[in-house]
């Protein structure tokens, strides 16, 4: 089984293309997320971002290409077997359980880190126990960790948007994964709130040493955040390097940031 | 010329308050902002003048007069029939069906005849091709932004008099986020009156004549958009001008988390 | 939305003084409660026992329909089916091979507890069988195709004439453990003459007791709460790390073998099997009773249960002393109808009034 | 078990029996699938009670019916029984064959109360207490081939064909009709169908292919319909026979009406309630008088039939001096050619054999009230004599 | 193999009315998401009144009035029942209509007692031979009315507003409600409508060659469901096709079931079932039906 600790490894995406009837939303796309690294991924809406998450997380699967996670071949394998390997990720289209408590949410984050299975649970064998109130502390702490203590018991369902946007993040880190993913995280929030969930990545990439891969349309976070950028367009990249590089790129200015930002 | 006003709103989701003897007026033809942090009651609020809190067990009190006819009592299909459309937050497009077809259903609340929607039509495909493009694609297939176009589009096609906008430029790229403005502005200059909720507080006091902010519930400040855009308040809390602070902060890491986190090991 | 995520509040653990004291008069009343069950064999007659055995069977089948349509949102309309490979495979696994009416019946004589428990096992790999279209298909899909497997049983159940006996069904053996059998040989406690039904009274009981035992903690833990995320958000709780085909069999498999404990538990009380009885109406009132009682969690389940299958027999008993309902043949609506009319409207007005059945109050905060 | 006790009178007594009182009790379906059985039934034998205790009653008590409507639903009838059992001296009808098999262990075990079922499958002989009153299925169908044969519809190397309904009113005919064909030198061709289907169409058709030049049906009304009507309506020609489940006199009033009255023959083990001989006649214009708004059909005798019966033994246990549920059981087993009035004698001394093997074969008419009128008096055909249906 | 052609004309006649039953299925499925385990019941309450009212005002009018009837029983369910229910989960509303259909056929059949009610068709019982083959008139007319009615709702969907407000309605109410769209008048329609097939279904489920309506009559509709789900639940053209398959599966299976005795008799009602599981297993929305999309 993943240990969640030890050397975090790169992610690699090698000419990675997605075909839908039709239209094809990734075309050999490829790029390296550093190990601990802020890795953003921009571009004009359905450039193929949330698809490139899709492929990652597995919920789609490449019709061409590899995703590499260190020596592990992630394409083809399913979404849980993704996880397992901690790859987590946030929905860019909110994807939480409207009445369960944020709490419980939370906890199912620890889906991959914990054991009890059918028996264990209905027999409450005391490893289970124990695993269990292991775990709810660890949850409160992460809640603690991203301001949403006073909603833990609350059911998701009747937070406003942007504190729903935390769950999910919250969600993801509870799966301690080494890679994260964050589908516009910023999105519907305001400038407050946007600094303190810039700085919790900030902090995931620092303190815990986690990879973020982030998508999201604040050029400031990006550019601020990203160690490193890449940019699609038409589910091709266009671009790539420091956001600095990015940012002056004319093929990116005139296909997504536009003449005044 | 449509105006809305609004006096002393409350709403409660049950035991929650939301909003506050709020009061908010949408002269006529003008563009109105509204700020306000997560859970400020924004969204509420345009839910109490499209009268659909009821599909969150809310329940308001106060007065809503558009045009001077009492809207609070109606039935959501009559706030509609009055002009007055909504843009819900969060895109909330018929996954189904498809883009066309979302198109069409925006357009059973227009009181214009065949001619006039025809005319809706071409304007929104004017405004976002890719709708056009993929007009037979199920829209729950398009991209978040896609989506978002594709919500905007349909409240067009109902040829709105006033047009309640709920963070309209969500997860927009730069380029459509401006795209949308202009849009908006448009509109606005055809003569539809505008309630903007915004979360990009830059965008939307460079719209708005008038802005109001929102914080838990109860209006915290109003007055002339250039104005609040000056406020000291307003610039640090909503504009505070995010684009070079924010990330800057992060680095530093101020009033970030409440509590570091140590790494997990188990 | 469920005893899942319920259980966050209740869950006991550090920084939660309020449950500890939440439990203690919770204990008294379940203490109160169970002395009642333990008692009652003295002091009702057989018709009531026999109405209680049924309840505690229902009971049991309503808990596993819970866990796979109520916590899991598989709708299944199959469950009638799964009681019924409980009850006939305990009637072959148990019985001798013999000859009736010129049936030749089929059966293995084993020690009938360990028939029992395979029994259980055969309706849970009835239900592993089922699992591929189980973990295919989804609502109102599922539920129809789970229809099929009603029809399929009927079929089984009137043609496989040498292991099903046909229409004239099976005898069914008497449970025995421990050298004690749970048959209608008169047996004198405390002056009160014990017959099958005040006998296996008590293992129903346990087996009820155990089963929600079991139910409740399933659905509080882990496993609970990956069906829940199956439930509300498929794709997400694949990301999650939640193995969502692999778990939509194991709770089929487990809601089956619930089923199948139920349907051991009513061919005992029955005596005989009846493939009439495993019918689509069966497979109905199971749905009505979790409904009734409250989706996704087990109290729900029994309270159910209970209701709908004690409602008739109540209707029935005092028919002559109820208002409107009047005895058979002499016109006007028969008790028969009238539990119908009640039972009809029961589902309505619990999911009118009490969107969270009546074991739950509202959901909070809905919306959509 | 039985607290049997002596009456001032020395009559002994047990469940279901006071001083003043025989209770007994009847298991019917008015809400199920067998509803019109189960009305009728029930009340000819409330009338019954009515009349006998009109008449002074039984040993000096008044008789009583419980009835309990299962809506053939077998969770009901089981809890029926066991809630009625301790309370009732036995019972004169219990509709139903798969409910009564299903507590027939409890009945010969324990209870040991008499139940008449108002069913007519072979599988429920050889019980001392439950009794079948006239002939099985297996035994009505053998006599209606045998009326085919007679009248010379049919003759050997003929194949017939025959509808039944899955379950034991069914199978037990089709055991009936193969015996009778094997005896015949005929051969049946067999279709089964279930209870819900009412559409005949596609057996007809494969009726047809087959060439059969006779059906016999052991269905519910609604299938007999729907194949005499589209045999007719086809051009397929055919006789149709039924067992007495197959016929309701609602049928007239249905499109299939007509050609029921053409070519379709019924078998049971009593004259049509609108028959001229005294018994039904009588029985018919009671049941008028008692329930005018409800038709005359079949049920009404047999459950009037099955109510006498009864009676009967309960007089004979009584002149014994024994009202037990023991000595009711030894009396009907002293009953001889009894009923005869209604076209059939019974003889239930013996457990193991139908109370008769005679059938009387009906035809359809919307003359008579019943819908039903004789076309052959009681007979046995030689095949059903010598027929058992258990090995 | 004049068995075979008779059969499957027979199993395409029958079919048809399967296929009308089914439509009712599909409407109310389309404008609510709901599957309506009450559609049997207002099928009985719809050949009920035609049943009783035909003696004294003649056929058609009382076919009418049962299809307002039925129509009206319908309007009435959604009104007093689904419109309080509406945002509670689908499989929950689907078992509330359970208990819907147990009040109104318990009701029904209460009244029906023991009748077996006709309808006072005029085809009565009819027939058409054609090269040695015999339909009933009554199919004939079921198959056309079906088809009639099906591509009437086919093109009412696709290209009436009240299509899209009813697929709107369904996916989304309250965004639905934003959009002007009167969700009470949209399900309410669809209800009314359903009911309205449901008493044309009535007719030909009861009219020769089966003898009429009675208390079982509801169980022959359970065959639509097979019917529906086959085709796709949400797909009209579905409930064509479904119907059709259904019907024939059940008439070969019965007509050669001497051949097929290997698999138990009787499996006539047996094979639609199976078949149904085998197009699921390929097809999990149906032959016809939208399957679900994955997207996040
Ligand atoms: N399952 C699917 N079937 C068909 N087309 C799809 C599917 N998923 C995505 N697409 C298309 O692929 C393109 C890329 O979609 P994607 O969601 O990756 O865009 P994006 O970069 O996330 O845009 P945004 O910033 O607006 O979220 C879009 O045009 C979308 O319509
Ligand atoms: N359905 C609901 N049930 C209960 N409480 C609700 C519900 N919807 C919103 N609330 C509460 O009402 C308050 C206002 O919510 P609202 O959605 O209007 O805020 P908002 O300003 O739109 O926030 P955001 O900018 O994140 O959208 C919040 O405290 C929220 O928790
Ligand atoms: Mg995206
Ligand atoms: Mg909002």
């Amino acid at each position: 089984m993943v240990r969640v600790t030890g050397t975090p490894a790169a992610l690699a995406v090698r000419e990675v293309t997605v075909r839908f009837a039709g239209l094809t939303a990734l075309d050999a796309v490829s790029f390296t997320v550093e190990p601990g690294s802020v890795h953003a991924v921009i571009g004009p809406n359905g450039a193929g971002k949330s698809t490139t998450f899709n492929v990652l997380s597995g919920v789609y699967r490449a019709t061409s290409g590899s995703v590499r996670l260190g020596t592990t071949e992630l394409t083809g394998l399913a979404p849980h077997r993704i996880a397992a390997l901690g790859v987590a990720r946030t929905f860019q289209n909110l994807a939480l359980p409207p009445y369960a408590t944020v709490a419980e949410s939370l906890m199912l984050g620890r889906h991959r880190l914990t054991r009890a299975g059918f028996v264990a649970a209905g027999l409450r064998l005391p490893s289970a126990a124990r695993e269990a109130r292991l775990h709810r502390d660890r949850v409160r702490e992460i809640a603690g960790f991203i301001g949403l203590e006073e909603e833990l018991e609350k059911p998701a369902g009747t937070l406003p948007y942007g504190k729903q946007k935390l769950v999910e993040l919250g969600r993801a880190l509870c799966m301690e994964p080494q890679v994260l993913l964050l589908d516009e995280p910023v999105a519907g929030m305001t400038a407050d709130e946007r600094r303190r969930v810039a700085a919790v990545v900030a902090d995931v990439r620092d303190g815990l040493g986690i990879s973020v891969v982030l998508v999201e349309h604040d050029m400031g976070v990006v550019m601020r955040l990203a160690d490193a950028v890449t940019v699609l367009d038409f589910g091709r990249r266009i671009a790539g390097g420091t956001p600095a590089e990015v940012q002056n790129d004319p093929a990116v200015v005139q296909a997504y940031l536009g003449t005044d930002a | 010329m449509a105006t809305l006003e609004i006096r002393d709103l409350s709403v409660g989701y049950g035991p929650v308050r939301a909003l506050r003897d709020v009061s908010v007026d949408v002269p006529a033809g003008a563009i109105t902002a509204v700020l306000g942090g997560n859970g400020a009651g924004k969204t509420t609020l345009l839910r109490a003048v499209s009268r659909t809190l009821g599909f969150h067990r809310g329940t308001s009190t106060g007065t809503i007069r558009f045009d001077g006819r009492r809207l609070d009592g109606l039935r959501p299909a009559q706030v509609v029939a009055a002009g007055v459309i909504q843009v819900p937050e969060g895109r909330q497009v018929f996954a189904r069906m498809t883009v066309a077809d979302n198109l069409r259903a925006g357009a059973l609340g227009a009181r214009g005849g065949r001619r006039t929607t025809a005319a809706a039509l071409d304007r929104v495909h004017a405004l976002f091709p890719v709708l056009a493009r993929r007009a037979h694609q199920r829209a729950g297939l398009l991209s978040g932004g896609e989506q978002q176009m594709l919500a905007m589009g349909r409240a067009l096609m109902a040829g709105p008099r006033l047009l309640l906008l709920d963070e309209p430029s969500l997860g927009l790229a730069p380029l459509m986020a401006a795209r949308i403005a202009e849009t908006v502005q448009e509109i606005n200059a055809d003569g539809t009156s505008v309630m903007l909720v915004e979360q990009n507080a830059a965008i939307a006091l460079r719209l708005a004549t008038t802005a109001y902010v929102l914080d838990v519930g109860e209006v915290a400040l109003s007055g002339p958009a250039g104005e609040l855009a000056a406020s000291d308040e307003v610039r640090r809390r909503y504009l505070g001008v995010v684009d070079e602070t924010a990330a800057a902060d992060a680095t530093r890491a101020v009033d970030g988390p409440s509590r570091p986190l140590s790494r997990w090991s188990a | 939305m469920s005893e899942a995520t319920t259980a966050g509040a209740k869950a006991p653990g550090p920084g939660r003084p309020l449950t500890a004291s939440l439990r203690r008069p919770r204990t008294h009343l379940w203490l109160a409660g169970a002395l009642l069950l333990l008692a009652l064999p003295f002091y009702l007659d057989r018709f009531w026992l026999q109405a209680g055995l049924f309840a505690m069977a229902a009971a049991i089948g309503a808990i596993g329909l819970n866990l796979l349509t109520g916590s899991t949102g598989q709708l299944s309309m199959g469950h009638a089916f799964f009681l019924a490979v409980g009850a006939y495979g305990y009637c072959v696994l148990a019985g001798e091979s013999s000859t009736q009416n010129g049936h030749a019946l089929s059966g293995l004589g084993l020690p009938t507890w360990l028939a029992a428990v395979l029994a259980v096992l055969l309706a849970g790999a009835a239900g592993g069988l089922f699992s591929p279209i189980a973990g295919r298909l989804r609502g109102a899909y599922l539920g129809i195709a789970t229809l099929a497997l009603i029809f399929i049983g009927q079929h089984v159940l009137f043609n496989a004439g040498s292991l099903t006996g046909g229409f004239n069904g099976r005898p069914v053996p008497p449970l025995s453990l421990f050298g004690f059998t749970f048959d209608d040989t008169e047996v004198v406690v405390a002056a009160v003459p014990f017959q099958s039904f005040e006998k296996l009274w008590y293992p129903a009981l346990l087996a009820l007791a155990a089963g929600a035992y079991f139910a409740r903690g399933v659905l509080r833990g882990r496993p609970g709460r990956a069906l829940n995320a199956v439930r509300d958000h498929r794709i997400a709780a694949g990301v999650m790390g939640v193995p969502v085909a692999r778990y939509r069999a194991g709770v089929f498999v487990l809601s089956s073998m619930y089923a199948g404990l139920a349907g051991v538990l009513l061919a005992l009380v029955f005596q005989r099997t009846v493939p009439e009885y495993f019918g689509m109406v069966l497979s109905l009132e199971y749905l009505a009773m979790i409904v009734i009682g409250g989706l996704g969690s087990v109290a729900g389940a029994v309270v159910g249960a209970a209701f709908v299958s004690l409602l008739p027999q109540v209707l029935t008993h005092y028919s002559d002393s109820l208002p409107l309902v009047s005895a058979p043949g002499t016109g006007g609506v028969a008790p028969g109808e009238a539990s119908r009319y009640l039972y009809g409207a029961a589902v309505v007005a619990v999911v009118l009034f009490l969107p969270g059945g009546l074991t739950r109050p509202k959901k909070p905060g809905e919306n959509r | 078990k039985d607290g049997a006790d002596a009456d001032r009178s020395g009559v002994r007594t047990g469940e279901g029996v006071t001083d003043t009182k025989i209770t007994l009790g009847a298991l019917t379906d008015m809400t199920g699938v067998y509803a019109s059985l189960g009305k009728s039934v029930t009340q000819a034998q409330q009338l019954w009670v009515k009349q006998t205790n009109a008449a002074g009653g039984i040993c000096d008590r008044q008789v009583e019916l419980t009835v309990r409507d299962h809506g053939y639903d077998p969770q009901k009838a089981v809890a029926a029984y066991t809630e009625l059992e301790p309370d009732v001296l036995g019972f004169p009808q219990f509709i139903g064959s798969p409910f009564v098999s299903a507590v027939e262990q409890r009945i010969d075990g324990q209870d040991k109360g008499v139940v008449l079922p108002q069913a007519w499958s072979a599988n429920l002989l050889g019980s001392p207490y439950v009794r079948v009153i006239g002939a099985t299925y297996d035994v009505e169908t053998i006599n209606l081939i045998d009326y085919l044969l007679e009248e010379k519809r049919i003759t050997e190397g003929d194949r017939i064909g025959h509808v039944y309904f899955e379950g034991d009113y069914g199978e037990n005919a089709l055991a009936g009709s193969r015996h009778a064909a094997k005896e015949a030198g005929l051969t049946v061709v067999e279709q089964k169908i279930k209870p819900t289907d009412n559409d005949m169409t596609a057996q007809v058709s494969a009726l047809k292919q087959a060439g059969v030049k006779a059906v016999v049906i052991s269905a519910g009304p609604r299938q007999a319909a729907s194949l005499v009507g589209v045999a007719a309506a086809t051009g397929f020609d055919v006789p149709v026979v039924g067992n007495n489940s197959a016929y309701a006199p609602q049928l007239l009033a249905t499109q299939a009406g007509p050609a029921l009255q053409k070519d379709y023959y019924i078998g049971a083990s009593t004259l049509p309630v609108g028959d001229a001989a005294k018994g039904p006649a009588a029985l018919a214009e009671a049941y008028t008088a008692q329930y005018p708004k409800d038709g005359l059909d079949n049920g009404v005798i047999a459950g009037y039939n099955a109510a006498s019966v009864f009676g009967e033994a309960l007089e004979k246990a009584c002149a014994s001096r024994d009202l037990t549920r023991d000595g009711v059981g030894k009396a009907l087993l002293t009953i001889k050619d009894f009923g005869a009035d209604f076209g059939v004698a019974h003889d239930f001394t013996d457990p193991a054999a139908p109370s008769t093997r005679q059938t009387v074969v009906m035809k359809p008419d919307a003359g008579t009230p019943g819908g039903l009128k004789v076309v052959r008096r009681a007979e046995v055909a030689p095949a059903a004599e010598s027929f058992t249906a258990k090995p | 193999m004049t068995t075979f052609i008779e059969l499957l004309l027979g199993g395409l006649a029958i079919g048809s009315v399967y296929a009308l039953i089914a439509l009712g299925f599909v409407v109310i499925f389309k404008a609510t998401e709901v599957v309506n385990f009450a559609h049997a019941s207002l099928l009985l309450a719809g050949g009920y009144v035609t049943a009783v009212l035909h003696d004294d005002i003649g056929f058609w009018p009382a076919l009418g009035v049962g299809v307002a009837g039925a129509a009206v029983v319908g309007a009435a369910v959604e009104f007093f029942v689904m419109r309080r229910h509406r945002g509670s989960d689908h499989s929950v509303l689907a078992i509330v209509t359970i208990g819907v259909d147990i009040l109104i056929t318990t009701e029904l059949t209460r009244r029906m007692g023991t009748e077996v009610l006709s309808l006072g068709d005029p085809w009565g019982d009819g027939v058409v031979t054609v090269g040695g083959i015999t339909l009933a008139q009554t199919r004939i007319a079921a198959f056309v009315v079906a088809g009639l009615l099906i591509t009437l709702f086919l093109l009412a969907f696709r290209h009436t507003p009240w299509g899209v407000s009813m697929r709107a309605a369904a996916e989304n109410p309250q965004t639905a409600a934003l959009m002007g769209i009167r969700l009470g008048r949209v399900s309410l329609s669809a209800w009314a409508v359903a009911g309205a097939l449901a008493a044309v279904a009535a007719l030909f489920l009861t009219v020769f060659p089966t003898p009429g309506l009675e208390r079982a009559t509801s169980f022959a509709a359970l065959k639509a469901f097979p019917a529906a789900i086959l085709g796709g639940l949400d797909s009209t053209t579905g409930a064509l096709v479904g119907g059709l398959v259904v019907g024939v599966t059940e008439s070969l299976a019965t007509g050669y079931q001497g051949d097929l005795s290997f698999l138990g008799r009787g499996i006539g009602d047996l094979a639609p079932y199976l078949v149904m599981l085998v197009v699921l297993l390929i097809r999990p929305a149906g032959l016809l039906g939208t399957k679900e999309l994955a997207r996040v």
